[in-house]
């Protein structure tokens, strides 16, 4: 991001990474249809599903070989979970992608968890803000999982509880849970301490923040190619709608932002696999630009499919819900604009400040 | 011009204690909550009630069924159930259209058989033009009505039909010549949704209202539930838009007196949504913070409670336009700022303010939709207030 | 603004007031044509205009009967305002006002100015920003006025230079000077000072501001007139650009938004005649809200004259490149909302979020 | 995926550096000043001094007067003048569009007239398309052409012939058939502005670029000056604006490899926007203070640098509409950012980073509307690139 320097530009996917994103849009054509991702709500999960998804590797594919991982990055994550999102697949891939690669890097006290997550046993999720007892926050993926990453007043912590998770209904249909640290049915593992876990944490973040991204690519998308169809397929008038400027400009606004989406979060994914230091800003850039790509092509989509889309028989209200939650549960979108500027021009130095 | 604050009579405060005390007793808490959660769009105990006061038409009338109460306690009387969002189909309007409707074009017969019972709240109208492939080009009628003899054999299907599941009417276009051109082959009838052949099937929405399919299979009605003459089912509709579009409801067309009330009730959820997201900054953290002593809460709340206060300002024509995409837009962006337990629907226990933001973000989506689009209001406004050229695609709507 | 309060909303003009508007609707259209508003810049003032609105009494009108006025309201000049700003006419009208009706409310110092206001052989302007020695800030009608009133370190003074002001060329064409209290060329008398002194500048500021939100209202109108009538008169593809959505909705989106920003401007500027203590929101939202429309109704307005409203034969760029100016002179706009919330929340109490 | 910093050999740095040391020579503070300040669009001894070099096509061999060079190399040689916001017709592209229409569709008499001339800069060229009643309808075109034995007499008036002041020709569409359909009886041409009978009157503009009419009254030019088949001109044309829609200048059609260079050199004064912001932001105040330790300076600028990057990686039919989007946005909001003294322009005493925001402020509404307003290009986009159906207002444009 240095201002004078020249990178490389070049978006085209490998032969591999070509490979991986047909396989997977085929995979979640045939195994997400919308009627599965319906018949998964309110949980929104299928169990079933994860299951064949454990079988192709995906969720520990990003693991380092060492600890029972292909070695994937976070390109090649991306490029599933935007394919996940394209079809509401309705199993908590990002959660345990994040959470056990985080696992992964505190040491060997995990390595039975990596083991069960990998043979399809046990799930593990990342509880996405810093925690402390007596606070309790939404995790995604909680309600499904065997076990809840968090960072707690220091310690970075897998905990088990001994409890079965309740998950609480939500718009976005997300195996959610409350989770409470200082809950007494948890059970607290240190994996790690200190400011190396802190940044390991943050790491984490940034990395379900980013995979969060692509999964709102691939809905944002979904959206627009549904919204697409119906401009071409409804008559009024005497003529399709998408022969309306009113029905057609809002789309190319929409399919530009997705296309920009989509780059932005391939981008922020090779910078973070190949140079670390340079990526944090362009993921937070993909994260936020995702979340409002994903809320202007479902709010589009709704508005051009008319009365119709408005009604829960239409696909639209699925996409919608979805990535208004998946905006939230990182917190306020717009608190990433702070981030942002954090990671451009440095840390605000308020005591220059003060006297105005 | 005048802004001041509206002097009260004792009497008049008195009245306004007594719609309080009303509420209270006949839109609870409770059926607030019920209603919000099965979507009905009528509370017929409280239509009932309202009935008995006179208040289904608090401005008309006594011997037309109405409580004969001057503007300003008519207006009170909307004005509260406005505040306490009530039932969407008395707020926004649909049975107030209708039964304005038949008073203009319905028979003596059909309006001394009908009027009587909506006043009492005892009798329930819906709107029915929508087709499935007849919304936003409202005349690409297909339902079919066929005369024989002093009857009507009308066959078709509508959507959109809201509160037909309580409702005793819905007003339907018919396609009586087929031959006609498009506008000119219509007619309007009154359909009792009790007569044999009729079939309502349920449809929720995203808002969690619930609106419905009408199958019409050969359903005979009487000539008397004929509104105007045959063949002028579109002026008919096109009187009905108009008031739809301009009127704020059940005063009669007169211009509103309290700045919250505004077309199509919307301001009553845009300001809602304000309130709830006020309410939600001034409550304390668990660590005695406030939201509402950050900058960015700050921001958002005054750019907010701006969109309120112009929507109060806006005249007619513009505000419906504008305040669906005020709510659209406030309403995402004040969920955004709860954070993650925004995602938490009503009724769910740590949903912030009860999970109205939530709510309303869903709802706000319908707002462009319901009543015609934004799209069409623009097309409508670009003609007839900017005076520009007919826009294309609208070329056929009336010609 | 209290939240259950029930108040008129009635926006009809009174017979004075309609006769007010039209006659000065008819004096800015005789007197202020586009011509000799081109013919006036860069300095944006024509002395002779000036003069002839001197003759009308205008611009002493607001001030109170026994300090040589008539005791017009807000109301009043928000109406004659709108149609000096309709006009772009080149008087400092906004500056002289509301600096006169300032130095009014100062007690006897100034009489000997108040009438040689009212007899067009003095102008006073405002400088809109609290001053300091060593702190230059821009005036507004400053470069054509006799003397200058600020608020200067607790005192309110009246400011006369002994060198000829000069003015900076600017995007708005308007007559500013730079003026900084501590020039050794500027003499200032006191006519006021601690608390009440303060008062009465904000009062004065905000005044300043509900009286640029007027004229701006008046220069978003003309913007959307010229705008609908060329989208009535120009053909591409065989008819009037006006019958396609991309150019007619952007259009009633403006008018809208001109249309409540009048309306606004309007009620704050009764309350303010009203009932003083209730306005001050109002005219926070008031002057927000008519920067954005009218900075709205030129950019649409350019765009709908494409490549002709972008060349300076265009009157719409006159607009255009007042409207800007206009919204910035006040500072940044967006800071008006850390104004509007102080007023309906009450200051904010930062000590209580030091913690986070 | 490719997004490593760019590997320069030893060599190519230091091309690099001459480069620079070639603009910080031939494209000084002054005469970007002075460039800024008359809005010629060209600096003529610049271009001088980049032909002597082969720079005005860096990529093309050297014997069709280009220098050769490879594409990072050529890339180079656009991105430091897009860094220094040069002159606007080599960095948008005009010349090089008509340049290209030349040597696909010229004669070869014509090209080796002509082209030699242009790639050592000596030689410039203006598009003359817009007519004043032709300019979204580009193919409404009155301009007429009359063959006379092996010449042409064409009569009529152009505008937007940006550039016209310094050129030596003009491509200019005229209407040889005045029978044939609308699209099919064009021809086109380029016109030596020397002719007899050329008259060029300047336009100036909100963003300060001077433009012209061009006057053609009775001008006789050899039919060597013809550019493609008579009758299709459309044609000529429409192949132009696909490069001037889809290519980079100069680079040849390559994809650019640099961020900053994108479509339209927009992409430039976009990254300028937000580098002067930076620039004020970091400034300290009188006071000590500075903006860039504000939240509402951070996010701004946050949205800002947001909007830079998202640009740099659109991909090339959307970014132009989103380029133009965005410029018009953040022009709007960083100049309210710094206040009062934004209103002070380039030059001017007091002015924030030299006046460069309020500049691009008034340049970025000509975006929306230079080279086929945004709402053409959303209507090509939604036919060509999400298949929906064509909007009527364009059906006759390539009927």
């Amino acid at each position: 991001m240095a201002d004078a320097e020249l990178r490389n530009n070049d978006f085209s996917l490998s032969d591999d990474q070509e490979t991986l994103r047909a396989t997977f849009a085929s995979f979640f054509e045939r195994e997400s249809p919308i009627d599965r991702v319906r018949s998964a709500e309110p949980l929104g999960f299928d169990e079933k599903l994860w299951q064949q998804l454990v079988s192709t590797g995906v969720p520990t594919m990003g693991l380092p070989p060492d600890r029972g991982g292909d070695g994937a990055g976070l390109v090649e994550l991306a490029l599933v979970a935007e394919q996940a999102g394209y079809r509401l697949a309705p199993v908590p891939l990002v959660p345990v992608v994040t959470a056990a690669r985080l696992l992964a890097r505190c040491g060997n006290a995990t390595t039975e968890w990596l083991a069960a997550i990998a043979a399809g046993t046990r799930r593990v999720a990342l509880a996405v803000h810093p925690a402390r007892a007596g606070e309790a926050q939404l995790v995604p993926g909680g309600a499904v999982a065997d076990g809840i990453v968090g960072f707690v007043e220091n310690h970075l912590v897998l905990a088990t509880r001994s409890e079965p998770a309740s998950g609480p209904r939500n718009i976005g249909s997300e195996p959610l849970t409350w989770w409470d640290p200082g809950d007494p049915h948890e059970s607290l593992l240190e994996v790690a301490s200190g400011a190396p876990a802190r940044a390991s944490f943050d790491d984490a973040c940034r990395e379900w923040r980013l995979l969060s991204a692509a999964t709102l690519v691939g809905m944002a998308q979904a959206a627009l190619d549904l919204a697409v169809q119906y401009a071409k397929d409804r008559v009024a008038f005497g003529v399709p709608i998408g022969t309306f400027q009113a029905i057609a400009h809002p789309l190319v606004d929409v399919a530009g932002a997705v296309q920009g989406a989509r780059h932005l979060a391939w981008k922020a994914a090779w910078l973070a696999d190949h140079e670390p230091e340079q990526a944090p800003a362009e993921m937070e850039m993909a994260y936020l630009h995702s979340c409002r790509a994903a809320q202007q092509a479902t709010a589009v989509g709704i508005h051009t499919q008319g009365g119709f889309g408005f009604t829960l028989e239409s696909d639209m209200q699925l996409y919608f819900r979805r990535a208004k939650s998946a905006a939230l549960l990182a917190g306020d979108p717009r608190a990433r604009l702070a981030a942002i500027a954090d990671h451009l021009y440095g840390p605000a130095q308020p005591e220059l400040t003060g006297q105005r | 011009m005048d802004f001041a604050p509206l002097e009260l009579s004792a009497d008049t405060h008195a009245f306004w204690d007594e719609v309080r005390a009303f509420y209270s007793e006949h839109l609870t808490e409770e059926m607030l909550e019920k209603e919000h959660r099965e979507g009905n769009g009528f509370i017929p105990s409280l239509q009932l009630a309202m009935g008995a006061r006179g208040w289904v038409f608090p401005g008309f009338p006594v011997e037309e069924g109405g409580a004969g109460l001057d503007p300003l306690r008519a207006s009170l009387v909307e004005y509260e159930m406005h505040r306490r969002v009530g039932p969407l189909l008395p707020l926004f309007g649909p049975i107030h259209l209708v039964a304005a409707t038949v008073r203009v074009f319905g028979s003596d017969e059909l309006k001394a058989h009908v009027l009587p019972g909506v006043a009492r709240g005892e009798v329930l109208m819906a709107f029915g033009y929508t087709e499935p492939d007849a919304g936003s080009d409202a005349a690409a009628v297909k339902t079919r009505a066929v005369r024989d003899g002093s009857e009507w054999v009308i066959t078709g299907q509508k959507m959109f039909t809201t509160g037909a599941q309580l409702c005793q009417y819905s007003m339907v276009t018919a396609r009586t010549d087929p031959d006609a051109p498009k506008h000119r082959g219509l007619t309007m009838f009154l359909v009792p949704l009790d007569a044999e052949g009729v079939e309502v099937r349920g449809i929720e929405t995203l808002g969690g209202e619930r609106t419905n399919f009408v199958f019409y299979d050969g359903v005979r009605i009487s000539d008397m539930y004929r509104l105007g003459d045959v063949g002028a089912g579109w002026q008919v509709a096109s009187s009905s838009f108009a008031v739809e579009h301009h009127m704020p409801n059940g005063t009669g067309g007169l211009e509103p007196i309290v700045p919250r009330l505004n077309e199509f009730g919307w301001y009553g959820v845009l300001g809602a949504l304000v309130d709830a997201a006020v309410e939600w900054a001034h409550a304390p953290r668990s660590d005695g913070s406030r939201p509402i002593d950050e900058p960015r809460v700050r921001d958002r709340l005054a750019e907010a409670a701006l969109d309120r206060e112009l929507m109060s300002v806006t005249p007619g024509p513009y505000v419906r336009v504008s305040t669906s995409a005020a709510l659209i837009r406030d309403a995402a962006d004040l969920l955004d700022m709860v954070g993650p337990t925004g995602v938490l629907p009503r009724g769910e226990e740590g949903a912030p303010v009860g999970g109205t933001l939530e709510w309303i973000h869903r709802f706000a989506q319908g707002t462009s939709i319901y009543g015609g689009t934004t799209d069409i209001q623009r097309n409508l406004i670009a003609e007839q207030l900017l005076g520009l050229p007919r826009h294309r695609g609208v070329l056929d709507r009336r010609s």
